[in-house]
């Protein structure tokens, strides 16, 4: 095997953040729940990989309930998304502003 | 022939990436994101995680992304939203933290010295081992996603379907329709007039 | 005997507290007797109390008793202490004596007013202070009493307190009282400093060992505080304006008791003044200034009680230049005879008064002779021993004072002689000014239309007024013969106990030279009154308008004293407290710190709402652009 | 045995009680007075079993946290004893007003009132730093509470200026406390007795500037004004009354002990501003045009004047201070009580609106001119008695600051005698008639009468206080006298 762990991690590095500029910049909650997803995978892409080079499969049990965890997340996030739009408001996160100081 | 695949693998997964990030229509966005998904499962195959592999071709490519496109398709096309009034210090700002990071990182990883990959057991990232696994030591671990699982799936009929829509008022109603019907004439008015003015170009 | 004194000491602090109790439960007049009843019961102690002091002998005549620790802090203490001695029984008798008389006097005076229970109330509690002044054996009880006289004359100068005048007065003589008590205050630390003790038998003890500087500011300090109680210069503003009050308060506080508190005190510390020389010779200056200037204001006056509050000034100032030349004896011996005749012009004056219906002004009297002959014949007698003329009291006591001056034959001494007989005239001129204007002349427009009604309605006054004004007449018309030159010479061995270093007497040939002279110019003080006032004449309008107008004028605005406070600390102050507290306090005490702090929030606040937008993206970039820097400083730092 | 703790968890758990259960207006209002009149009956047991010698008394010291060494120590001295009697008395008096002028909420109110009273006897009897500073910031919870809720119209900036000032304070003492409990040898600990003499300047800075906001003293004054204007009169009286006291307090038996090298060397800076503290607050005092602000400035004035007493660093002025403290307590909480009076009966305090009310008002007239004069010092009374104490102790520290301090005496017989006749007397103002009831009437004299009556005993024989207190009130400061060479 020629192909090493800091390459594995490094993609993840890319990917993440990648889907952090994503998320950092779309205003659409869709989109930015789709960044997301992307962020989560290349997180357990990390956990794969560090469970190969240890040799146990500790990461790849972690992996499974992030995906479990992002599934769960989704469910409330598109929840969300159905709410807001059955109450005919703007999908735009910048609209929701109740938290401002 | 691993290193091939890799590279392969690992250029898609950044395409696909970059482009759920920066697709304007969602749809096509959520397209991306399956392509990502796949590569990285090619990925993690490269990792010997056949398993987690499935797990998320099957998961997340026929469960999560079937839902995203439902609910995009739901949403319709009011979910497109442009780039819109962004000021240009916060794309760059943005983009300063992510690639920040993802420098960082990198230089972290390439500078650290990391053992060889370890040797495997025969059932390593099988779905025995995998399963055996979840069903002991992490068995609490488990039980506790499905709980939250399940929550999640209550607290997503409860959103999506619980909230009735504002009723609105008969005298919002009529404003409204007012409106609307108002709008519709100067749509239509406007339109009439470009047309003019577009003959009339033609004609100039 | 202590017990007698003890008693005379509590019966007025029991009226104060009978009299506020009972209150309206009792009839106004009820309330004037049962006052009037402890008085008198206070008199008869005091008068008990000090034959028992006479029969014992010359040498033993000085009794201290401490009935209880008022106060104490480390190794410091007071007593409630008492001091009996010749001079404290002296001043128990007038205070008892004349303030028995002048109570009952006014239940006559006040029978009209509503408030006539208040009035005796105050009355009993001026007794008080002034007893607790007097008995005191130490400086701090002494400055008790003396805080508490003030007090009570506050309270009764201002007891119209609907009338804006009497209440601005009261306010003034208060504040001129506090700044006396501040300084005998700073008089007393000094010596407990010095000496540390503040009993008069400690003081006069240590009193040798202190340098003359020592001693003299500890005098000069006490000084302050006498001449603000005494009303002399520079001190003496408040006393005219005093007159507000109820004319009772005039000749009891005023006059006779509690404006003297300044010469007991000097006469009382005199074994401390003796080692103070020069404080002596100040207290000689002050005195013969003042006379002469009150002298001279007293001219132009034309309140009848003015007039009388200015001779009052006046005759302590006399008294001031008795103690201050170590005849501490005549100027208690004058303090005394004083006390009669000048209550008795006052309860004079408040008859005429009351019978012109409140009217003050002598312009508005005249001829009053004839209606009033019962009052003029004892206010002749007043007014004759207040010019000093022989045989009556004042006479006997001034030209006691004088002949010291005489003997005593140093500047100082020639000063004081001179300066007093100079002060004798202008006594007799002011005097019978008053006496003429009032009782002879031509009746006034008003005294013709007021008097033939208010004499056919209730005479002279009612017997109330009249009987202490005679009692007060005969008084002043035989105390001096306690002292008859080379005859009698009793308020001299009475009271030559208290001054250890002894005390200056004047030879009797001095003594009879000085009532010569003493009484002949004040019968040319009188021939010239005579000749000014008593007919109608324009010379003293001549004079008001010819060559001495300014000088006039100056006298009428009282020399200016009262301008001079006014525009010297009245109006700076007034106007230094409204500045500071609307300008300085304001803004930087209460605004600059709270808005300095408002402005601080407000820029943070206007800093961070570009972040702190509500977007929740702009806070993920914050989050991230966090991490990145934190990954970023671990790296740098290279852990 | 009634320890001191006994009277901090009775109020305290009456207050939580008031709180939590729904009492009518009548029911708080007695068992709240009864509350606070149960904890007058154990001070005045306290004081009749007091030895004058004896140290502190009454006092507990049990284990409160003792992970980080803090102990429930608490002891009541000649000095406590004083500040927890006025505590008590001055409680049961607003209380009584409270319920005399009836207040909405009122279980809360007094609630509040009560949980004052707990945490300021703690401040009192504290032995243990941190007991100390719970009591010190916590009574600040319910006053505020109090004057946010109850007080007048501008209440709002008045809680705004209050926290401003204090959050300050309170930041800097709770650093030096900290400092001093973390640095002892042997582990944390807090106690009093063993942080004595191991601050540093800074530390005793960090405290000092806490007291001196709370106290206040010039120029920390800021927030007094508005804090005493707006409170409703009885929360104005337990304001002004002890909560100021607890900062003069924390002066004397506080600060002095604990940093005797520190209060003896910068012992000048606060005699400077305690002088001119109490000449300006005298000073400004005569120019204001109601009556609560002649009184608000006055205290500043007054206690400006406690702390220049207790930096004189000797017998006559700690002892001085102290009584100065109970007197000067008397007498603002009656004079705020009565021109609260006023001013809600009137609808104004205004001097425009208000004078000539000694007519026919013989009750109010004779109310108001003893608590004038006893404001204004007159000799004879026992705030004479006090002030002559420190102005003698002044004048014993040198002559030139006796002299000084002694103007005072002038400015406050103007300002009082100005309160006094704009009050009373001349001519009548054009809100006087509609008094109702016209004079002091029964439920609102009941109040001001035992602080009356407090104030003529002491006036009669001032010795019975000096006694009991002298000896602790020099010990507190005899180390620092030490230090200063005297």
């Amino acid at each position: 095997m020629t192909v090493g762990l800091p390459l594995f991690l490094a993609i993840s590095a890319i990917l993440f953040s990648i889907g952090l500029v994503g998320v950092l910049l779309r205003r659409s909650p869709l989109t930015i729940l789709l960044s997301l997803e992307v962020m989560l995978n290349s997180v357990n892409l990390t956990l794969v990989a560090f469970s190969r080079e240890v040799g146990g499969s500790d990461g790849q049990i972690f992996a499974l309930i992030v995906m479990g965890i992002a599934a769960a997340e989704v469910v409330v996030g598109l929840g969300l998304v159905v709410a807001m739009t059955r109450r005919e408001m703007v999908l735009d996160t910048d609209e929701l502003r109740t938290l401002n100081g | 022939m691993d290193i091939v695949v890799f590279f392969i693998a690992s250029g898609l997964a950044i395409a696909s990436a970059v482009a759920v990030v920066a697709q304007k229509n969602p749809f096509v966005s959520a397209l991306a994101l399956l392509g990502n998904l796949v590569s990285l499962a090619v990925l993690l195959l490269l990792l010997s995680a056949q398993f987690v592999a499935a797990a998320q071709i099957i998961v997340y490519a026929g469960a999560i992304m079937v839902m995203f496109l439902f609910v995009i398709a739901y949403v319709g096309p009011r979910s497109e939203i442009g780039a819109g009034e962004r000021k240009p210090w916060q794309v760059w700002l943005a983009v300063l933290a992510s690639a920040l990071i993802a420098i960082e990182v990198i230089v972290v990883v390439f500078g650290a010295t990391f053992g060889d990959w370890a040797d495997l057991d025969g059932d390593y990232g099988t779905p025995a081992a995998i399963g055996k696994a979840l069903m002991t030591d992490y068995l609490l671990a488990f039980e506790v996603v499905s709980v939250i699982l399940f929550m999640a799936a209550v607290a997503g009929v409860v959103f999506g379907a619980g909230g009735r829509p504002r009723r609105l008022s008969d005298d919002e109603v009529q404003a409204k329709e007012a409106e609307s019907a108002e709008q519709r004439r100067r749509e239509a008015s406007r339109a009439v007039l470009d047309a003019t003015r577009d003959s009339m170009g033609e004609g100039a | 005997m202590t017990q007698l004194v003890w008693i005379t000491l509590a019966l007025p602090l029991i009226g104060v507290v009978l009299l506020s109790i009972l209150g309206m439960k009792l009839p106004a007049k009820g309330a004037g007797w049962l006052a009037s009843l402890i008085m008198l019961a206070a008199f008869l102690c005091a008068a008990v109390a000090t034959i028992m002091l006479a029969s014992r002998p010359e040498g033993d005549r000085q009794v201290v008793e401490v009935a209880w620790v008022w106060l104490t802090a480390g190794d410091f203490s007071v007593g409630l202490d008492l001091w009996f001695d010749e001079l404290t029984a002296v001043m128990l008798l007038v205070i008892t004596g004349i303030g028995f008389l002048i109570h009952v006097y006014s239940i006559g005076y006040m029978k009209d007013d509503p408030q006539s229970r208040r009035f005796m109330a105050y009355l009993n509690l001026f007794v008080f202070s002034m007893l607790v002044l007097v008995v005191s054996a130490n400086l701090v009880l002494l400055l008790v009493g003396w805080g508490l006289v003030g007090l009570s004359s506050y309270l009764l100068i201002g007891f119209w307190h609907n009338k804006p005048k009497a209440i601005k007065a009261a306010k003034k003589a208060f504040i001129m009282n506090a700044i006396g008590d501040v300084g005998l205050a700073l008089g007393i630390f000094l010596l407990f400093v010095d000496l540390g003790t503040v009993t008069y038998s400690g003081i006069f003890a240590g009193a040798s060992e202190l340098s003359e500087t020592q001693a003299s500011i500890a005098c000069l300090l006490l000084l302050v505080g006498a001449v603000a109680k005494s009303a002399q210069l520079p001190l003496h503003t408040w006393l005219p304006d005093a007159m507000e009050g109820p004319t009772p308060i005039s000749a009891l506080i005023h006059a006779a008791t509690m404006v003297t508190a300044g010469v007991y005190l000097i006469a009382r510390m005199n074994p401390l003044f003796v080692h103070a020389p020069l404080v002596l010779d100040l207290i000689v200056i002050i005195g013969v200034v003042g006379l002469l200037m009150s002298g001279l204001i007293a001219i132009v006056q034309t309140d009848i009680k003015r007039i009388i509050a200015f001779s009052t000034m006046s005759q302590i100032a006399y008294m001031f230049v008795g103690v201050g030349l170590m005849a501490y004896w005549t100027g208690i011996f004058h303090l005394f005879t004083h006390a009669f005749f000048k209550a008795l012009l006052f309860l004079g004056a408040g008859l005429v008064i009351h019978a012109l219906h409140g009217e003050q002004d002598i312009r508005n009297m005249g001829g009053l002779r004839k209606q009033l002959p019962k009052v003029y014949f004892c206010m002749m007698i007043g007014a004759l021993a207040l010019s000093g003329i022989f045989p009556f009291s004042g006479g006997f006591s001034k030209d006691a004072i004088l002949a010291s001056g005489l003997h005593v034959d140093s500047p100082i001494g020639w000063i004081a002689y001179i300066g007093g007989l100079l002060g004798a005239l202008l006594t007799g001129i002011y005097t019978f000014r008053l006496m003429f204007m009032v009782f002879h002349r031509r009746p006034s427009p008003y005294a013709e239309k007021v008097i033939p009604a208010s004499v056919a309605h209730h005479g002279e006054g009612p017997s109330s007024m009249l009987w202490p004004v005679y009692i007060l007449a005969v008084g002043a018309a035989v105390t001096g013969f306690l002292q008859i030159p080379g005859v009698t010479h009793l308020a001299f061995s009475w009271l030559d106990p208290i001054a250890p270093d002894g005390m200056v007497e004047a030879t009797v040939g001095q003594d009879w030279l000085t009532t010569l002279f003493g009484t002949l110019i004040g019968l040319i003080g009188i021939a010239i009154a005579y000749h000014l006032y008593a007919r109608e004449s324009d010379a003293p309008e001549r004079i008001r308008l010819g060559r001495g107008r300014l000088f006039q004028h100056a006298l009428e605005r009282r020399l200016y004293w009262d301008d001079l406070y006014s525009w010297a600390f009245e109006r700076p102050a007034m106007w230094a407290s409204a500045f500071l507290s609307r300008d300085i306090d304001r803004t930087a005490f209460r605004w600059a710190p709270l808005d300095g702090l408002g402005q601080l929030t407000a820029f943070f606040g206007r800093s961070f709402t570009v972040i702190e937008n509500g977007i929740v993206r702009m806070y993920a970039l914050v989050l991230a652009l966090g991490i990145g820097a934190l990954i970023l400083f671990l790296l740098v730092r290279g852990g | 045995m009634i320890t001191v703790s006994w009277l901090i968890a009775v109020p305290a758990v009456a207050a939580v009680l008031l709180l939590l259960l729904p009492f009518g207006r009548q029911a708080a209002g007695y068992l709240a007075l009864l509350v606070s009149l149960a904890v007058a009956g154990g001070v005045i047991g306290f004081i009749y079993r007091f030895e004058p010698l004896g140290g502190d008394q009454f006092g507990d010291n049990i284990a409160w946290i003792e992970s980080l060494g803090v102990r429930w120590h608490v002891g009541v001295n000649g000095v406590s004893l004083a500040m927890i009697s006025i505590t008590a008395l001055i409680t049961a008096c607003a209380i009584g007003y409270g319920m005399w002028a009836g207040r909405d909420r009122s279980h809360a109110s007094f609630a509040l009132i009560l949980l004052t009273e707990a945490f300021l006897i703690m401040v009192f009897s504290a032995r243990d730093l941190v007991v100390f500073y719970v009591g010190f910031e916590g009574m600040l919870i319910p006053l505020l509470v109090l004057l946010a809720a109850w007080g007048g119209a501008g209440r709002k900036a008045a809680v705004v200026q209050v926290i401003a000032y204090t959050a300050l304070g309170t930041l800097l003492m709770l650093l030096a406390i900290a400092y001093l409990g973390f640095t002892a040898p042997g582990g944390p600990n807090f106690s009093m007795a063993d942080a004595v003499g191991r601050g540093n300047d800074w530390v005793f800075a960090a405290f000092a500037l806490a007291l001196v906001i709370k106290s206040p003293l010039f120029p920390f004054h800021g927030w007094v004004l508005p804090a005493y204007r707006e409170s409703s009169p009885e929360v104005a009286a337990v304001l002004s009354g002890v909560a100021s006291k607890a900062g003069g307090f924390a002066f004397l038996a506080v600060l002095v002990p604990l940093f005797p090298a520190q209060a003896a060397t910068y012992a000048w800076v606060f005699i400077a501003l305690g002088t001119i503290g109490f000449l300006y607050g005298a000073f400004l005092a005569f120019r204001q045009s109601d009556g609560r602000s002649v009184i608000a400035y006055s205290s500043i004035a007054q206690m400006s004047f406690i702390i220049l007493g207790v930096f004189l660093l000797d017998s006559r002025g700690a002892t001085g201070a102290t009584f100065q403290m109970v007197n000067h307590a008397l007498v603002s909480a009656a004079l705020f009580l009565l021109a609260g009076w006023l001013e809600t009966q009137a609808g104004s305090g205004s001097f425009k609106h208000l004078g000539g009310l000694a007519r026919s008002r013989p009750v109010l007239a004779t109310v108001a001119l003893i608590l004038g004069m006893a404001a204004l010092a007159v000799p004879g009374s026992s705030v004479f008695a006090s002030e002559f104490l420190i102005m003698l102790g002044a004048f014993e520290h040198s002559w030139w600051l006796g002299s000084i301090v002694a103007i005072g005496i002038v400015f406050a017989a103007m300002y009082m005698l100005r309160w006094i006749s704009a009050v009373l007397h001349e001519r009548e103002g054009d809100l006087v008639g509609s008094l109702n009831p016209p004079d002091l009437r029964r439920g609102a004299l009941l109040c001001l009468l035992p602080l009356v009556l407090c104030l003529i005993g002491l006036s009669i024989a001032p010795a019975q206080f000096t006694d009991r207190v002298d000896a602790a009130a020099t010990a507190l400061v005899s180390s620092a006298a030490k230090e200063a060479g005297r």
